[in-house]
């Protein structure tokens, strides 16, 4: 009974909230700021002509830092709390599924640097490539052509974290211009191609370290 | 033209990420040396940085050099400065702590430093940002960072203690995600310089509702009562530097951002919660310090006098528009900040050498351990708030304020708290005196643990003596 | 009412389904998935009310971009400390939280 | 910083820093450890001496440091401070000495030795006060670093008398710390001054000066053991037997009554304290505990308890000088201060040695005490005479003063409260020297720790200390009215915050 009067009070309250979020987003007017003309405005400075990878990149950058911070932290959460585990052994799963992975995966690869290209003028960027990619390795992984993770070793590790690395040491280095993710006009397209490729690349192992690490037997 | 390259505020935020990602690469267990480097490079920062503030007033950087609203801003006021302060002069003994504390392979400290180094990023982003959203982020970094912490190579009890925090975290900074969206939608912008003037007293209802939802988020985070439920477990079941970051720093962020968007942003919106909040403090300082009185655990004790202490900061919001009562709010932050890291510390000590996490098991510790029940016995007195320390400063500063108020009850609440901190102390010094039963042994541990716990207990005493210098910083508001 | 508007209610209700699942949820995945409802709901909300003229905004939709991340990082640590807890306890559920 | 800054801080240092060295020094060190604290004690001394002299020629010291905005921790030298820290000076030479005896081969030392110069220390401070503020930093800190000392032994009787102790003074401290805010509330400050600061409030404020004053009272009362309020005081007599004697016949309890004498005076000041009708009510408090603390000791088989019961009914003798509006009273309430002190610590010593020597904790046990320890009991016995008032005692000087302080305040009834605790005190007193000296020696004593050898009766440091605070009980009764006596320093004090009111 008691359970029940907690759904009860439970939902009504989140009903309730609902209605009155409601009604008050009907009331509002225009916004007193529209961020949308000085986006447009400084799109020739931003060294890209998406207006979302703008702001991504360069506008509001920082975010992005700390949420590349934020992504690898994860991972390295993950495995503090699973441990040292053996990899699960691979199963290898029917040849033909295991024909389809290899022929998919090279596709993958293409589409992958295909995104992180486009990002600069479409939808796209470095986290759909290294989602991609992560895809890909994930597929290996399912039909039996990759391990799952023990423990990531010096190169692995170096390749999980030398996107954000690079990202840092840009930000820190774009201080001589005078402030932190000042890209100089002239070099805004090119230093931040740079950085979504390294991304790329630690973004695609992160995601599927996040996979592969988990994928492993449950030690019992 | 060097000027800014050298800017505190930023390297604040980039330097513990740089160590941590360091740490990360040399892999298991490395990077205890990078990271005190980096925290005592930083602790320099941050006093740079205080004078920097103390002298000239509120100091910016403007990310990206676009300027709000279009870029981020990150501003460093008084408060902010004064946070950034209390962060580097916990972190960099307790890592010096750790380091000792984890040395003998505990799987605890497999991926302690690069998780430290993230979350100390995080607190130090979170201090210096004037953006909404990119708080989020930073609240996101802090949460995730302390989670990892607390499960890090525990066990069933430890891993259920880091979900349910999980869970309390991610719903609050969810419903402070969503009460950004409605500022947004709102007014179009998330810099706190450009909302500023524009939340009037007539803010549309949609900005009350996103107050309520950001303060409620905050409030989970805080463990304001009765949003406490996660943090006893979480607090208590950690590795001892674990705790000590947590209680000492990680809860005073969220609680941090409340006092930052009450003085900025929402201060026409967020007064209606004034008593509520400051109820439920009131109600956190009776129930955490019942709760304490009762505890077996040694470590359980000391968390639910965490729940109690930071009942206190939320008395002051009914008085904050009085001269005072923000000085008095900081100097508990800073007062519970050290002294309960110093407690945390010495707890683990004594955990270490008796093998037992009861306060039953304390018995005899004082002839075996004197400097570390001395540092237990420093924070303690800061806790109950007894002269000379911060703890007693933040008392009396409460107090008077209240009264200048004219909210006595308030300032029976405070001397109340006083009185049940002292029982929850005394019981663990009661049982340390208490004469050793023959048999028991004791682990050797070793003396840098020890002293790493003295030296914060003894600055939380001390500080009691150089409240002058905060309260001028604090001077120093936007 | 502009399609911006739709959004952002279906965002506030998604929000509160969300809320009220992980409170009332003990199943530990479905908690997870509740709490994911909960995040899309406010990333809904943040897009579709700044769009509530039907006009395309990139800010928002670069922050939701941030929050998702954001939120998969959060989803992928939770999935590996229920996995673990299911591995140390066998449970799906959280155990109660005792001082002994 | 000029030497009338650096004094006062000099005298607290000079027990404070031993006292840190202690707590470092190796359990084994017996040697260093004795030297640091008689070095530091005979230090104190003269550093003592040097400020009596200039406190005598009308110098000022003091020193301020601001720990907020507003709030400052402020030391004085003044001539009433002067006769406590000269008090506990003096008596912490000779604790000293004897507690390096009582504790010769027991354990945890350093820790006993280091909490006790830390208790000096916080007992200087609050005599060099110069407001309430700092008084309340260094009362706390009193309260904090006896609490060890207290549950030295690790016994659960220990425990127990520890934890009792602790609660009567903190919730005495949170009452005297409300008090105080509220004041720093109202004027702004708590300095100490001549003739008080509460006056300058003006008359709307009676009402909460009269609720101050009660907290106020409460807080430093519970320490000065008026009843209701002396619980802790029997039971923490389960201290070794110097923390007894100095801190809780003298330190703790004198900090108590030196903190009535200051808020009386200093803070409300007496007429104005008269003109709220304050004076009286505390008067009577006085007298209820000096009698019903006579009364208890009477039942007290426990020497120790009975010396406890005994203490909580004297030191209510110097709140009623105070409360006796008018300086004759005044003189006696305050000559008591250091009078009671020196017999009142000789009677602990005593106990002290009669435990250590024979064993004896009870008055049962007191028979033949006299034939086999004749020093000893006899600088009990004058110590006891004292405490009755006994002629030629330091004792008959205060009562003297007292009662003349009662006549000139026409509060009579006051009078017989003395001399009916004076019968009392020699109900209670007489039948321990009775049996002492008059009943035959038992064939066994109850434990006999240390043998006689020769005149030594015990210990050499044992037996000195008590025969000199004796010797001092029948100086200060004797010369009283010569110069550089207690009663003349009293006087003087009187004097000065009686201004122009014709002190005798």
């Amino acid at each position: 009974m008691k359970r029940y009067s907690l759904v009860v009070l439970v939902l009504s309250l989140a009903s309730a909230f609902v209605f009155f979020l409601g009604r008050a987003m009907l009331e509002l007017g225009p916004t007193a700021i529209d961020l949308r003309a000085p986006v447009a405005a400084h799109l020739a400075e931003s060294g890209v002509t998406h207006p979302v990878t703008a702001v991504l990149l360069n506008y509001r950058g920082y975010d992005t830092l700390l949420e590349i911070a934020v992504l690898l932290l994860a991972l390295l959460a993950i495995l503090a709390v699973v441990g040292e585990a053996p990899a699960s052994p691979t199963r290898a799963a029917h040849p033909v599924l295991q024909a389809l992975g290899r022929l998919a995966v090279p596709l993958m690869v293409v589409v992958a640097v295909y995104l992180l290209w486009a990002g600069a003028f479409r939808p796209g960027g470095a986290f759909q490539a290294g989602a991609v990619l992560a895809a890909a390795a994930v597929l290996l992984h399912l039909v039996g052509l990759l391990p799952g993770w023990s423990k990531p070793r010096l190169g692995l590790r170096f390749g999980l974290a030398a996107g954000f690395a690079l990202f840092l040491a840009v930000a820190a280095g774009l201080l001589t211009q005078g402030s932190l993710l000042q890209y100089p006009p002239a070099a805004a397209g090119v230093l931040i191609l740079l950085i979504e490729s390294g991304l790329t690349v630690s973004l695609a192992l992160i995601l599927a370290g996040l996979f592969l690490l988990l994928s492993r037997e449950a030690e019992a | 033209m060097l000027e800014p390259l050298f800017d505190p505020l930023v390297w604040l935020i980039l330097l513990p990420l740089a160590w941590a990602t360091l740490a990360f690469v040399l892999g298991p267990g490395r990077g205890a040396w990078p990271a005190i480097a980096g925290l005592a490079t930083q602790c320099w920062l941050a006093i740079e940085l205080a004078q920097k503030v103390g002298a000239g007033g509120v100091t910016n950087h403007v990310v990206g050099g676009w300027g709000a609203p279009l870029g981020i801003d990150l501003a460093v006021d008084g408060l902010s400065a004064a946070m950034l302060l209390l962060t580097q002069a916990v972190a960099l003994p307790l890592a010096i702590y750790a380091r000792s504390y984890f040395k003998l392979n505990d799987p605890a400290g497999t991926w302690f430093w690069p998780l430290m180094g993230f979350l100390i990023a995080g607190l130090n982003a979170l201090f210096v940002s004037a953006d909404l959203f990119n708080l989020y982020v930073t609240l996101e970094l802090v949460g995730l960072a302390a989670v990892g912490l607390v499960a890090a190579g525990g066990g069933a009890q430890q891993v259920a203690a880091a979900l349910r925090y999980l869970f309390a975290t991610l719903v609050g900074s969810g419903a402070y995600l969503l009460g950004v969206a409605l500022i947004y939608g709102a007014y179009g912008t998330v810099s706190i310089s450009t909302l500023l003037p524009l939340v009037t007293n007539d803010a549309p209802r949609l900005v009350w509702i996103a107050g309520g939802l950001m303060v409620s988020g905050l409030m989970l985070k805080t463990a304001l009562f009765p949003f406490h439920f996660w943090l006893p477990p979480a607090h208590g079941g950690a590795p001892a530097p674990v705790s000590a970051l947590l209680s000492a720093l990680v809860v005073k962020a969220s609680f941090y951002l409340i006092l930052r968007l009450w003085l900025g942003p929402l201060q026409t919106v967020l007064p209606a919660f004034a008593w509520l909040l400051a109820m439920l403090g009131a109600a956190a300082i009776f129930w955490g310090s019942w709760q304490a009185i009762r505890a077996v655990k040694l470590k359980r004790l000391i968390a639910y006098s965490t729940v109690a202490q930071l009942g206190y900061l939320f008395l002051i919001f009914p008085m904050l528009a009085a001269h005072g009562a923000l000085e008095a709010g900081v100097m508990q932050i800073f007062a519970h900040g050290l002294a309960k890291a110093g407690m945390f510390a010495a707890a683990g000590v004594l955990i270490k050498a008796t093998g037992q996490d009861t306060v039953a098991g304390l018995a005899g510790s004082v002839e075996r351990l004197p400097v570390t029940m001395f540092a237990f016995g420093l924070a303690g007195m800061t806790l109950m708030g007894l002269p000379p320390s911060s703890g007693f400063l933040a008392k009396w500063l409460i107090i008077e304020v209240a009264l200048a108020q004219g909210h006595w009850i308030i300032a029976m609440v405070v001397l109340a708290g006083g009185l049940l901190a002292a029982v929850y102390v005394l019981r663990v010094l009661r049982q340390a005196f208490l004469l050793t039963p023959a048999s028991a042994t004791l682990t050797p541990v070793p003396r840098m643990l020890e002293w790493s716990a003295f030296a914060l207990a003894a600055a939380s005493v001390l500080l009691g003596l150089r409240g002058v210098e905060l309260m001028r910083l604090l001077g120093a508001m936007a | 009412m502009s399609t911006g508007f739709i959004f952002a209610l279906t965002g506030a209700i998604l929000f509160a389904a969300g809320v009220a699942g992980v409170v009332l949820i003990g199943h530990l995945l479905r908690r997870i998935l509740a709490f994911n409802l909960m995040g899309s709901g406010a990333f809904l909300v943040l897009v579709g009310l700044a769009q509530r003229q039907d006009v395309v905004d990139p800010v928002p939709q670069a922050m939701v971009l941030t929050g998702i991340v954001v939120a998969v990082a959060a989803t992928a640590l939770a999935l590996a400390l229920v996995r673990k807890l299911h591995a140390l306890t066998g449970q799906l559920e959280l155990p109660d939280d005792v001082d002994a | 910083m000029t030497s009338h800054e650096l004094l006062p801080l000099a005298l607290l240092a000079s027990s404070l820093l031993p006292g840190l060295i202690i707590f470092g020094l190796p359990e084994a060190w017996v040697g260093v450890r004795t030297f640091l604290n008689l070095f530091a004690a005979i230090a104190k001394l003269g550093l003592v001496a040097m400020l009596l002299a200039g406190v005598a020629a009308g110098e000022a010291y003091g020193v301020r440091y601001a720990v907020l905005p507003g709030l400052e921790l402020a030391l004085k030298v003044d001539a009433l401070g002067m006769m406590f820290i000269t008090l506990s000076a003096v008596l912490w030479l000779f604790t000293t000495v004897y507690a390096i005896g009582y504790l010769e081969n027991a354990p945890h030392r350093s820790r006993f030795f280091g909490f006790f110069s830390l208790c000096v220390t916080a007992t200087m401070g609050i005599a060099l006060a110069a407001n309430l503020f700092t008084f309340f930093i260094f009362y706390e800190l009193l309260t904090l670093s006896t609490f060890p000392l207290v549950v030295h032994r690790g016994t659960d009787k220990a425990m127990k008398g520890g934890t009792v102790y602790l609660a009567y003074t903190l919730i005495g401290g949170t009452a005297l710390l409300a008090g105080i805010v509220w004041l720093h509330h109202l004027l702004g400050h708590t300095e100490f001054a001549h003739a008080g600061i509460a006056a300058a409030l003006g008359p709307e404020y009676a009402g909460q000066l009269k609720i101050i004053f009660l907290l106020l009272i409460a807080g430093v009362g519970v320490k000065a053991a008026i009843v209701p309020l002396h619980g802790w005081l029997p039971q923490a007599m389960v201290a070794p037997a110097p923390v007894s004697a100095l801190l809780h016949a003298v330190a703790v309890v004198k900090a108590g009554a030196f903190g009535i004498v200051r808020i009386v005076y200093e803070v409300y000041g007496a007429e104005f304290a008269q003109s709220l009708n304050l004076l009286y009510p505390l008067a009577l408090f006085a007298a209820v505990t000096i009698l019903w603390g006579s009364f208890r000791a009477l039942f007290q088989n426990d020497l120790k308890k009975r010396l406890a019961y005994s203490t909580v009914s004297q030191v209510s003798y110097i709140v009623l000088g105070v409360a006796l509006f008018g300086p004759i009273g005044t003189i006696g309430g305050l000559v008591h201060i250091v009078h009671q002190g020196i017999m009142k610590i000789t009677l602990f010593f005593c106990a002290g040695n009669y435990a250590e020597t024979l064993g004896i904790h009870k008055v049962s046990e007191m028979d033949g005490a006299g034939r086999r320890m004749p020093l000893t009991t006899l600088a009990f016995s004058i110590g006891a005479l004292g405490m009755m008032g006994a002629p030629l005692t330091a004792g008959a000087v205060s009562k003297a003063w007292l009662i003349d302080g009662a006549t000139a305040a026409h509060m009579e009834w006051a009078i017989w409260v003395l001399w009916t605790s004076s019968l009392l005190n020699a109900a209670y007193f007489l039948p321990i020297l009775w049996r002492a000296w008059l009943r035959p020696v038992p064939a066994t004593w109850p434990e006999e720790h240390i043998a006689r050898r020769g005149w030594r009766e015990t210990t050499l440091l044992l037996l000195l200390p008590p025969l000199f605070t004796a010797a001092a009980t029948l100086a200060a009764g004797t010369f009283a009215d010569s110069e550089a006596t207690p009663l003349a320093w009293a006087k003087l004090i009187a004097e000065r915050e009686y201004v122009g009111k014709g002190a005798p």
